[in-house]
């Protein structure tokens, strides 16, 4: 039934249908995602927030292949594509940049794996480092970055990556709190310029009101989904929007949610 | 400043040879050792003095038949390792083989050397490949499989393809490892070397050693066993040298 | 322990003891040239036939391993062993302490052997072809001073080191002719039914007939302990003796010390060697003098030994038993 | 589900074992390679029946041989890199002679060796000792001083003290470089316990081919052989076990 | 003189006075630390607040004795311990759990090394996991955690060790708002029982205010202080005290003094 909707309407950039993962270790038998759907429309941003250990990450290694679901599929432009890599933009939750590469080539390594470090990547990678606040630590090797400013390499590499649909992974948590305002300003026009679809793993609601069109509430583990909100302010947003009445009574209700949901299992 | 780095790595292995050629050389006039049981040191410089030149040629030949080996005798290590890395059945299967390619001794190897391939040069190589490509091999095998599971993740998440995966991920990742299979195999090439002399050679520092073996010489035995040290230090140190260049993303062990 | 492990073999054997004493025997090692055949059988005749009992000896009979026996003879580490005239010629001029004391077998028993397919009937016949050897100037030696002496010019021959391999394996590949003991390797290439030309070196110079192997052992144990060494020989020589009386009976003596060694071979072999060991002397183990003297001029004159030997200090007949 | 593991980890092997011996036997007969050259697998088989009893005796000592000094061997090797991880100075004086302990040839040292240690066990166990000790000495060190180095902070932050970094951090951090270098070792040993028993010996697989070699049989040196490999083998694979059992943590190579 | 002084006063539990540290890789020089002093009285809580590689963890690092600082002292107690390791409870800014022990050997590894992994050990510990929320993980790997589970065990590693002065990197940056709040409380509770004295490096200008007695604001890179707040509210500070209007007043004008320092060095 669902499938033959999706046909009919114009095909999602991405979405997840129905997905169910759990972890078998030896005799534990672990569920994680529990009949997982959302979709991301093209050009869309799309959140999910959820308590820590539900299965966010989980999803995201789902939807890039590196797990198999025991059940559902994920489909981008309408086709199924679970099970294959290489069809996202990833930044993930850990930076895992490469000790052996200087910053720069940690940031261009997406862009090599699709065949695309040529000079003009270099310059731009170098502009987006200036950007980031990692100009003059091009030749730095990771471990003599801070862990934001290893967050921030990490997220120009997934960035640099030529895939239309992107995956962030908690990509600002170890931001300062203007850091990561001027991360997130610089994300919107990012997205706004290429229309790339996006789909954010957050812990801040606030991060997740100013960014997205729509957030996905997931409940504790196993993950299900819990509330869809759609966010109804206008693009591009104001700088002040934090402190508009209707952002505020929002965030409250999503609070809520999350607190009732959480009560119901603590964490 | 790099000039005072250098002297501090060279002192203290210098003072260490230096010990202990001067207590071989007391234990020797202590106990009255014959010089033809165990040379001293002065012995055998007096030897290196007097009767060098004629090593010249032994040492020469033998250089280039180990370097040749030990450079077959580690790509070898190497592309096995990565066949096998890359093919996990192929390891699988071919592991004992691998084994037993360590077990046949020259004794019963020889003969079979000699008659397929004749005395030339090609026989010793063998040999030579024989004893260096299995630490490398095992070695780079055990490297290329242990590499980081998070990065693993991120490459597969990222699309890369199993090529990428190994080029940009597994070896950078097993290279420590697998320099230290080469450091091992630079080790052995330099007896391997030797051995592969022995079992048929006109010159060559084996080939030397054999016959002074028969005439008593122990002083020469020792002169080409100092030299064959030599060359295994040099080796060595090259490699070494290899790999702090190679691996410089590394953190100085005790910076700041 | 000793007295005790003794005394079982002597119980056993009570026949052959004349002194059946708890007296303590004493250990003594010798410590052969190579892997054991029938160049040793006398030595395991004289411990199986309880000869070394005798004489109040404990006899082990050790393998040298690829350390040689020569080593472990001069320094006193094992009193007896079987060694060459060769070595204690280059060991003795090069101050180690050999003394050859008895020569198992009379007349050099070596020579230049190849298939019969290389027809390879003189050492005329040596021009042309490839020689496996160990690349030791003294083969080389040995080589030019046949050739020369029939006239042949040993510059024709090709040397190849050919290590490992023996004389088998070597003929069957480049290699056309090499040099064999016949009484091991001759006697197996009849077994096989591969007949070989030989020449032995002994027929082309006297100078050529050196002993091999010899018995060893060190100038320390002759003085201090002379008495050893004449029991030791004392009952040495009767183990020759048995062997040279009863081949088939010796070799089932050397086989049963080490049945791995092929039983076909070591009979024919001990058939073969039996006779040689005394051959011309007027007992077994003696040596003369000229026989050193000529040898040892040879490799000086081919500059294969440094110095002059002393041959008088490299052997004695001091120790064997009176006729 | 277990049984099933263990059948697909060893039908691989046992299969590109199977095939060997087939390509062997069929070469031999093939290109009628005579027995005494290269025994067919057939005639080793063939000879293993009827002469294996007098074997068994020097098989079990040859095993004593090379368990004892391999377990020697990598206990030295072991001890070695811990006193000269902890003591860096100990590490560059010392690794010239580490070095040289591989470059001395057995015709060299085995009169060495017997002068000073006699005919007993002791000298056979300092030659495989000193074919053991060094790859996992060398495996070892370099696995301990590769450490990661955010772990190595946190426990210098949390006040660890050497031992404990020691202990807690470098040594788990370095089991898999150990453990591959004892692999090494493992199939060393075996090599290592034939030639100390061509040193001088009156029983063990060693002493047998080389009596055999005396009397040009070939069938049976490669009978010795085969037990060489198969004792190879089997230590390999032990290790490998006991790398199962200890490194337990590390995620399947491709769980889910 | 300070020496003078603080000998007079009485002890501080830590007293970090004048450090200056620049980072010598070959022949580049990045002055990090800049005459930084700061105090924390026993039994306090204080946060320290600073743009993302400003130097916030090389000072942690300072602290703990890993790196010599080029000038100044570390003072514990009224004693001169810079340089002096195992001073301090730590709870890195990377969890750096060790990947061959579980779970609940990694939260007793801090423990274990001041010789108290006792049987009671064990059971706080796992105690504290269930009310952390990794009841049942005990015997997990750490890389069949999530990364805000792998945090918590991280954090809970921190806790248990004994030392009088606890040390928070970015303690609770990977945790969704529910769960980092309750562990907030958490930590609250177990402080104001135990009345160690904390030292909490955070991007949150909210978790900073609910905890501390007082923030440290840094400048960017190399790091100075900036500023000193004192934060009036009394304790045991209320539920919904990031409701009160003083508190937001405090967070606009810590956010306003971070966003003038910013705009003179852009990160
Ligand atoms: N080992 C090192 N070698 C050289 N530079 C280093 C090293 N460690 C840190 N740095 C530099 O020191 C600066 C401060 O790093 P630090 O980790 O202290 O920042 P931080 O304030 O903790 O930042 P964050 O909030 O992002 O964690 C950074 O610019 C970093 O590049
Ligand atoms: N490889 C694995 N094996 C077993 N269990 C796993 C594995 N990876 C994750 N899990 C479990 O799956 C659950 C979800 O993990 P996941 O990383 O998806 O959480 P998350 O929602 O991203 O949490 P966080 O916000 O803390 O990052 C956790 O309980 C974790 O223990
Ligand atoms: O943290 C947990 O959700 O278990
Ligand atoms: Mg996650
Ligand atoms: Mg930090």
């Amino acid at each position: 039934m669902l499938t033959e909707k999706s046909h009919l309407a114009s095909p999602e950039a991405l979405e997840i249908r129905d997905i169910s993962l759990t972890f078998r270790e030896r005799r534990q038998h672990l569920p994680v995602l529990n009949d997982i759907s959302l979709s991301l429309p093209a050009g869309k941003f799309i959140s999910i927030i959820g308590p820590s250990g539900c299965g966010k990450s989980t999803l995201f290694h789902v939807i890039g292949g590196l797990l198999k679901p025991d059940r559902g599929n994920i489909l981008m432009g309408g086709q199924n594509v679970t099970g294959q890599r290489g069809l996202i933009s990833y930044v993930p939750q850990k930076p895992a940049l490469f000790p052996w590469r200087n910053t720069l080539d940690n940031v261009l390594l997406a862009r090599e794996l699709t065949g695309g470090a040529n000079e003009a990547a270099h310059e731009e990678a170098r502009a987006w480092m200036n950007r980031a606040g990692l100009g003059g630590f091009e030749k730095a090797y990771p471990h003599m970055l801070s862990g934001g400013m290893q967050q921030r390499a990490s997220f120009l590499r997934g960035l640099l990556a030529p895939q239309e649909v992107i995956c962030l992974d908690e990509p600002f948590s170890s931001l300062d709190e203007l850091t990561r305002s001027d991360m997130q300003r610089w994300l919107l026009d990012l997205w706004e310029d290429s229309r790339r679809s996006v789909i954010l793993i957050t812990h801040s609601v606030d991060e997740a009101l100013i960014l997205s069109d729509t957030i996905y509430l997931l409940s504790g583990r196993p993950a299900a989904v819990l509330h869809r909100v759609d966010v109804p302010f206008t693009r591009p947003r104001r700088e002040d929007l934090t402190e508009d009445p209707g952002f505020l009574e929002l965030k409250r209700e999503i609070g809520a949610r999350m607190k009732e949901e959480q009560r119901k299992k603590p964490i | 400043m790099k000039l005072r780095q250098l002297w501090n790595s060279i002192w203290p292995p210098l003072v260490a040879v230096i010990l202990f050629l001067i207590l071989w050389q007391a234990a020797t006039s202590l106990f009255h050792i014959e010089k033809w049981i165990l040379p001293s040191p002065a012995d055998i410089a007096k030897e290196a003095s007097t009767g060098a030149a004629g090593l010249w040629r032994h040492t020469l030949a033998t250089l280039r038949l180990l370097l040749l080996g030990f450079a077959i005798g580690t790509a070898v290590g190497l592309l096995m390792a990565f066949a096998l890395h890359v093919v996990p059945f192929l390891k699988s299967s071919l592991y004992p083989l691998i084994i037993l390619s360590q077990n046949v001794p020259t004794i019963a190897l020889a003969p079979l050397l000699m008659i397929w391939f004749g005395f030339g040069i090609l026989p010793k190589i063998i040999v030579i490949t024989l004893v260096c490509f299995f630490p490398v091999a095992v070695a780079a095998m055990d490297g290329l499989s242990r590499a980081d599971r998070v990065m693993l993740d991120y490459m597969r998440m990222a699309g890369a393809s199993k090529g990428q995966i190994f080029t940009k991920l597994e070896i950078p990742h097993a290279l420590p490892s697998i320099l230290s299979g080469i450091k091992i195999a630079a080790t052995y090439s330099v007896m391997g070397a030797v051995i592969a002399e022995w079992i048929g050679a006109d010159k060559g520092i084996g080939y030397y050693m054999m016959l002074q073996k028969s005439s008593f010489r122990t002083d020469k035995i020792f002169l080409a066993i100092a030299i064959i040290v030599a060359i295994s230090l040099a080796m060595f140190g090259l490699i070494a040298l290899l790999e702090k260049w190679l691996i410089r993303y590394k953190p100085a062990k005790d910076d700041k | 322990q000793n007295d005790n492990k003794a005394n079982n073999s002597a119980g056993n054997k009570s026949a052959a003891s004349g002194k059946e004493t708890t007296a303590a025997l004493k250990d003594v090692k010798v410590v052969l040239d190579w892997s054991p055949n029938t160049n040793h059988t006398g030595l395991y005749a004289a411990k199986e036939q309880g000869f070394y009992k005798e004489e109040g000896l404990n006899v082990d009979i050790v393998l040298p391993g690829s350390g040689g026996a020569d080593a472990m003879v001069a320094s006193g580490e094992v009193p007896f062993g079987v060694s060459y005239q060769e070595s204690v010629t280059q060991g003795r001029t090069q101050g180690v302490p050999l003394v050859s004391i008895a020569a198992v077998i009379q007349h050099n028993t070596s020579g230049f052997a190849a298939p019969v397919d290389r027809s390879i009937k003189s050492p005329k016949d040596y021009e042309g072809k490839t020689y496996g050897g160990w690349g030791s100037p003294v083969e080389e030696a040995i080589l030019k001073s046949v050739m020369d002496l029939s006239g042949a010019d040993v510059s024709k021959v090709k040397f190849i080191n050919m290590g490992e391999a023996d004389y088998f394996t070597a003929v069957k590949r480049d290699i056309d002719f090499a040099w064999i003991f016949y009484a091991w390797t001759g006697i197996e290439a009849e077994l096989r039914g591969e007949p070989l030309d030989m020449q032995y070196v002994k027929d082309y110079s006297d100078k050529l007939d050196y002993y091999t192997p010899v018995l060893v052992t060190n100038e320390k144990t002759i003085e201090s302990d002379p008495e050893l060494v004449k029991a030791f020989l004392r009952a040495t020589s009767k183990g020759y003796q048995y062997a040279i009386d009863h081949p088939e009976e010796s070799a089932d003596i050397l086989l049963k010390a080490v049945p791995e060694l092929d039983k076909e071979l070591v009979v024919a072999s001990q058939k073969w060697l039996s006779p040689k060991y005394q051959d011309d002397a007027a007992r077994w183990g003696e040596q003369k003098r000229e026989v050193w003297q000529n040898y040892s001029d040879w490799m000086h004159e081919r500059k294969l030994i440094e110095s002059p030997l002393d041959t008088d200090r490299a052997f004695t007949n001091d120790f064997l038993p009176e006729q």
